[in-house]
């Protein structure tokens, strides 16, 4: 391989990671407040995506000038989600792990059928954009302006993260109830509102990257399963609940599967990143930053 | 085909008196043909495609039409009292089982006189299957796996070429190009992990080394792949005389966007077809893809020596809102090959249609297909299916190959 | 009762990350006596407890049980020898049955399910709970989950069983009937070491007390003895200070 | 008789009930329904015994049905063994699978676990997916052959798949109930609500996974056998996807997690659904279908988080004394 190969490769895969962190960020709070596994994650991309596609299509806006409302649509959204439905799957008294999971297992099918009614099951695509198809060469290696802008959104995303969560009262709120649910309820903090803009946070941080991706990506109702999975590899190796991990996790693994790619045939470049999970826990077994 | 065993024919009687086939003795008012396809699911938009195609086709056979194509002077089947042809829709959600599962509720439930199906090589196996257990004809319409007919199956009919037609005819074109002193040594195959990428990329292989070609990249990349920067990486550093892809409209999209994103502008690329006949894919990056050829069972620009496709794809667009393209013409068509069969088989009994599609004889100029004519063998594949090459230039379809029909030379390099 | 001891804890020391909570502890229990290990908090009371359950392994030293050397045996292991021990929190089995949990305990000793269940429920009625057998185990009250407590470690007919602060929480009602129970365990010959960190609760009972304080044995004898001791008085006040 | 043994009784009543659904129904595609709802009933069960009695949330179950549906496969294409013994080898292949696997993903706690699980089916199924001597993203297809009771093909009468199925179902049920009234039962519960606790009280807590682990994938592989003698073809798509490891735990879920009937209510409401949902309502291509079939999903984990059957029992387990 070339010097020149091996940095586009290299950069290639740390502009998908920071992609990656960002959408598993949000995955990571919602389970690090409350230790639920949302499985329509890749659902809420997808939704996000769309968000994107239908105001585009709409107000025929760009993209970039989009994002603010596709984070506040959903915001509102996972707002909705967690009042609308975790909220009554968090009342189980035993097996509650399983009944989220498939709670929202089933709000994944229906968010699913509800954008092939609206949208078709066609794939769609934003054609023409400021930042779409456009792309830098820096001494050969080749950056593409849509994954650029994603990559520094992730980063002042996780800025923007760590210091919510560690200068204002809502972060306080947030670290306090994943501290002690019940100490909480004690000064009267009022969990189910914390739970609520967590799920908000979690599921503005998947807007943010939807939006982003829907300017190079296809959009269709089952595009966000294969990113889901590679979401819930990078939280789970970066430490369930730790912002941070998912950020070291997401770069880890863009970079693992962009290697690979070179290095086996691509068709299987997943095995090297879903080993090197494995490898990860067995030594360490709540993942590289996790708390257990 | 081992054949039905005394007891098994004797368990289809039995079947039979519960079903209760129309007798033939007084012509049914409607002939039930069962479509099964991805309704759902990542591919559903090729069913709602299929879906298009056949009511077309079915619009065509039913009414009165001036166009020549078979069935569709008179109203309805002739040969069944000018009955009509009814469609039945099921989901099969790119399952071979549920493919299977639904065949069957189709034949038993809807009484269907035959299947056309199904997009997904998998799922038309087991539904071929099925049909051949209840003695119901299949018709192959868009499974292109050249396995799919060579299991010894009676009641298989595939009117449209399979992948090592479409192979070869890539390939007698790449020769073709060559012979007019284009310099074409290297290809690069790139392909998905599925039954379509595996058959399509073990004939180039096999034709390339036949042919005196090297192959200098051999991808095989995860279909619907979050990312294939690498994959396209490593094409880009081989930098093949002709790029092959096998790839359907998610990874063709991708791909292409990060071919321009990596600064690699391809020399050529032969498609084969899939997500390179998909409107999706040309909404999306129709500008990278001036000069892209792609194999294909049909042409649009072949009006002049098929008037019937004017008259169809208006038709087609009025529904779909877009041209008919590879897949929806092969579904198109083979739904007039089926609805040709049963009227010249008078009857809508399994054997009777399967032994009137076997004897199929429609000349070449009464399809919209490039096809010389619809005739099966003795294994259900039409063997005079013949793809042609087409170009993608100025945002239209142009035919470049065989010279026969070309209504242009190709444009090389892209 | 024989002169050896039924445990034999030698010179043990644990170190977490630098920390050390125990530091060079010697302590021997009697068999059939009553020990109360005490101390204020931080003493290291909870990791001697939980080294001599297994819980976690020792630094250095050697544990002894009825003359065996358990050091190395691994926690799972400890109640076929003969430890059972309660959980500060509670730990009940909460999809089953008030029974089914104690049957848990029966398992160690029968492989058998009838045999269990006649075990489990002559325990219950021993510890005074048989009217809740069939009751789901999440349903019972603090008290009554430390009496299920008492009765799956006994289940497993235990020679040393080991409780860990069984009379927090519990109004002095409960206490009285806690320790009523605790005696006619004793009196069937098993051998109790206590945890408390309250010494009131603890002194009337213990047949004599070990006070931990700051990883280290700080003093051992008879309750009344122990009580009156001034390095114990200073200890216990100075964390009493150091609470308010 | 005990509550116990009454489960027998109700077992008895149950499959006498399903044995003479062939004699009336003669729907072919009434009776696939009752094929795939006994199957899933089967697998769920053997899903339950690690998941839902010993408390590991397995989400790469795939990967043994996987194991099971290809080395019956292959045993019958290759080398003409019946599926019989085929789905028995891979059975036992799975379970040694499941040991080898379970020795390090045992370690893992929760969510971890299950990540593993869904991780490692994935590696598998990529394997498969390329590696052409087991057919790769080809598959294998079945021999269209006379109906045998030896090569488990029929062509058109489903009947003996129903009994198949069936007496897969009862297997797997005998097998569980036995093991809930025996100590293993009682040891994998213990280590489900409370593994410290568990190990204080002498349970073998590591063996009791690796048990319970082993079983599992041994039925849910048989079961995988069963899928590819049934259905005549078999790709990686079609039976190793994660959708199968959905598919596997959520009966279970849906019906009552760690219980006797759990699985077969669960699969007798979830299976007919999904098909239902999709013959009469998914040929229109316009998601209906999905709606109602996530809504249904949703609505019956929130509004009986303990499962279905929670609805028939009170408070009074199975369990009771004499």
């Amino acid at each position: 391989m070339t010097a020149q190969a091996f940095f586009q490769v290299l950069a290639s895969g740390l502009l998908m990671g920071l992609l990656y962190a960002l959408i598993a960020v949000g995955l990571s709070l919602i389970f690090g407040l409350m230790d639920v596994v949302n499985f329509a994650h890749g659902e809420f991309l997808m939704v996000a995506m769309y968000a994107t596609f239908g105001l585009w299509a709409i107000v025929g806006v760009d993209p970039v000038l989009l994002m603010p409302l596709v984070i506040a649509f959903m915001f509102v959204f996972g707002a909705a989600v967690y009042l609308g439905v975790v909220r009554f799957a968090m009342r189980a008294k035993t097996n509650s792990g399983m009944v989220q999971i498939f709670a929202t297992f089933g709000l994944a099918i229906l968010i699913q059928g509800v954008s092939q009614l609206l949208f078709s099951p066609d794939y769609r695509s934003i054609p023409a954009s400021w930042l779409g198809g456009r792309t830098v060469s820096i001494g050969g290696v080749f950056l593409p302006l849509p994954q650029v802008y994603g990559g520094l959104i992730s980063v002042l995303a996780f800025a923007g993260l760590y210091l919510l969560m560690s200068r204002t009262d809502f972060g306080k709120a947030l670290e306090a109830t994943r501290e002690d649910q019940g100490a909480v309820a004690l000064v009267g903090i009022d969990r189910n509102k914390v739970f609520a803009l967590g799920w908000g946070l979690g599921a503005a941080l998947v807007g943010l990257a939807g939006s982003v991706l829907a300017i190079f990506y296809y959009i269709h109702p089952q595009v966000g399963g294969p990113f889901a999975l590679v979401a819930y590899v990078v939280v789970a190796l970066g430490g369930f609940g730790s912002v941070f991990g998912a950020l070291a996790a997401g770069l880890i693994v863009g970079v693992v599967e962009s290697f690979a790619a070179i290095a086996m045939p691509p068709a299987m470049k997943s095995i090297p990143v879903y080993l090197l999970y494995l490898g990860v826990v067995f030594i360490r077994p709540s993942g590289l930053f996790g708390r257990l | 085909m081992t054949g039905f065993n005394r007891r098994h024919v004797l368990i289809g009687t039995a079947a039979a008196t519960v079903t209760a086939r129309p007798a033939f003795a007084q012509a049914p008012a409607e002939i039930v043909i069962g479509a099964l396809y991805p309704m759902s699911g990542a591919n559903a938009q090729v069913g709602v495609d299929a879906r298009n195609a056949f009511e077309t086709a079915v619009d065509i056979v039913n009414g009165m039409h001036e166009v020549a194509l078979p069935g569709a002077k008179n109203a309805g089947l002739m040969g069944l009292g000018n009955a009509k042809i009814k469609l039945v829709y099921a989901d099969h959600q790119a399952d071979p089982q549920k493919g299977r599962a639904e065949a069957e509720r189709l034949i038993t439930q809807d009484k269907v006189t035959a299947i056309i199906g199904c997009y997904h090589s998998a799922v038309s196996n087991t539904v071929s299957v099925t049909c051949e257990k209840y003695g119901v004809p299949f018709m192959c319409a868009d499974s292109s796996s050249p396995s799919l007919h060579r299991r010894d199956l009676k009641f298989f009919f595939r009117p449209a070429a399979h992948d090592e037609f479409f192979s070869k005819g890539m390939f007698d074109f790449l020769d073709a190009q060559k012979a007019s002193g284009t310099k074409i040594e290297t290809l690069g195959l790139f392909y998905e992990d599925t039954i379509f990428g595996a058959d399509s990329s073990n004939t180039q292989r096999k034709l390339a080394a036949e042919r005196g070609y090297k192959i200098v990249a051999d991808i095989k990349y995860r279909a619907n792949s979050p990312t294939l920067t690498s994959e396209v990486q490593q094409l880009k550093t081989a930098d093949a005389d002709v790029v092959l892809p096998s790839s359907y409209t998610t990874d063709a999209i991708l791909l292409i966007k990060t071919m321009g994103e990596l600064g690699y502008k391809p020399k050529n690329i032969v498609a084969q077809a899939a997500g390179f006949s998909e409107k999706a894919v040309f909404d999306a990056v129709g500008d990278k893809l001036d000069g892209l050829i792609s194999r294909a069972s049909f042409a649009l620009d072949m009006a002049g020596k098929r008037p019937s496709i004017t008259y169809v794809n208006d038709k087609y667009k009025a529904r779909g809102n877009r041209d008919l393209n590879d897949n929806t013409a092969r579904q198109f068509m083979a739904m007039l090959v089926l609805a040709d069969g049963i009227d010249r088989a008078k009857s809508t009994d399994g054997e009777k249609v399967r032994a009137a599609l076997a004897a199929t004889a429609i000349p070449g100029d009464q399809t919209i297909m490039p096809w010389g004519k619809v005739a099966f063998g003795a294994d259900g594949q039409n063997v005079d299916a013949d793809p042609v090459l087409i170009q993608y230039i100025g945002g239209k379809w142009v035919t470049i190959f065989p010279k026969s029909v070309a209504a242009a030379p190709a444009k090389w390099p892209m | 009762m024989t002169a050896s001891p039924i445990l034999d804890v030698r010179h043990v020391s644990k170190r977490f990350d630098g920390l050390l909570a125990n530091d060079d502890v010697s302590v021997s229990v009697a068999r059939g006596e009553l020990l109360g290990l005490i101390g204020p908090n931080g003493a290291g009371k909870s990791t001697l407890f939980n080294m001599i359950a297994g819980a976690f392994p020792v630094t250095s030293g050697e544990i002894w049980l009825d003359g065996t050397d358990i050091t190395a045996v691994a926690g799972t292991r400890r109640c076929a020898h003969g430890i059972a021990r309660t959980f500060q929190v509670p730990r009940s089995f909460d999809t089953m049955s008030v029974l089914e949990n104690v049957m848990v305990g029966s398992f160690m000793r029968t492989a058998s399910a009838s045999t269990a269940r006649i075990r489990a429920l002559e325990t219950l009625e021993y510890v005074g709970i048989a009217g809740r057998a069939q009751a789901p185990a999440v349903d019972l009250t603090p008290p009554e989950k430390r009496r299920l407590e008492m009765a799956r470690a006994l289940a497993t007919e235990p020679k040393l069983l080991l409780l860990d602060e069984v009379m927090t929480g519990l109004t002095p009602a409960e206490a009285k009937a806690g320790v009523d129970l605790i005696r006619r365990v004793r009196e069937r010959g098993v051998t109790i070491i206590m945890v408390e960190h309250v010494m009131e609760i603890v002194m009337p009972l213990v047949d004599r007390a070990v006070v931990l304080h700051l990883g280290k044995v700080l003093a051992e004898g008879k309750p009344s003895e122990v009580v009156r001791d001034e390095r114990v008085i200073k200890a216990y006040l100075g964390d009493r200070h150091r609470a308010a | 008789m005990t509550p116990r043994r009454w489960q027998l009784v109700v077992l008895f009543a149950v499959t006498a009930g399903f044995v003479a659904v062939p004699a009336v129904l003669r729907d072919a595609y009434l009776l696939n329904v009752l094929i795939l709802t006994l199957m899933y009933a089967a697998l769920a069960q053997s899903w339950n015994i690690l998941g839902g009695y010993c408390g590991q949330i397995s989400l790469g179950h795939a990967l043994y049905f996987g194991c099971g549906a290809y080395v019956t496969s292959l045993l019958f294409t290759k080398l003409g063994v019946s599926p019989w013994f085929g789905a028995m080898a891979g059975g036992c292949v799975a379970a040694v699978l499941a040991l080898a696997l379970g020795y390090p993903c045992f370690r893992l706690a929760g969510h971890y676990f299950s990540i593993a699980t869904i991780v490692i089916a994935e590696i598998g199924l990529l394997l498969v997916h390329n590696w052409d001597a087991v057919g790769g993203a080809q598959g294998i297809q079945w021999p269209i052959s006379r109906d045998s009771w030896w090569t488990l093909q029929f062509a058109r009468n489903k009947a003996p798949y129903v009994y198949l199925a069936l007496g897969l179902f009862v297997i797997t049920w005998l097998v569980t109930y036995w093991i809930e009234g025996s100590r293993w039962g009682y040891w994998w519960r213990a280590v489900k609500d409370n593994t410290e606790a568990a190990e204080s009280l002498g349970v073998e807590v590591f063996r009791s996974k690796m048990a319970a682990a082993a079983l599992s994938a041994f039925f849910t592989a048989v079961g995988g056998g069963f899928y590819a003698a049934f259905v005549g073809y078999i790709d990686p798509e079609s039976v190793m996807t994660f959708r199968f490891s959905l598919l596997f735990a959520l009966p279970a879920v849906l019906g009552g997690i760690g219980t006797l009937w759990g699985p077969l209510v669960g699969a007798a409401i979830l299976i007919p659904m999904t098909e239902i949902t999709r013959s009469y309502m998914g040929g229109s291509g316009n998601g209906v279908d999905l709606i109602i079939y996530g809504a249904l999903i949703m609505f019956i984990a929130l509004a009986k988080p303990e499962g279905v059957l929670s609805l028939f029992q009170r408070d009074a387990k199975p369990e009771a004394a004499r």
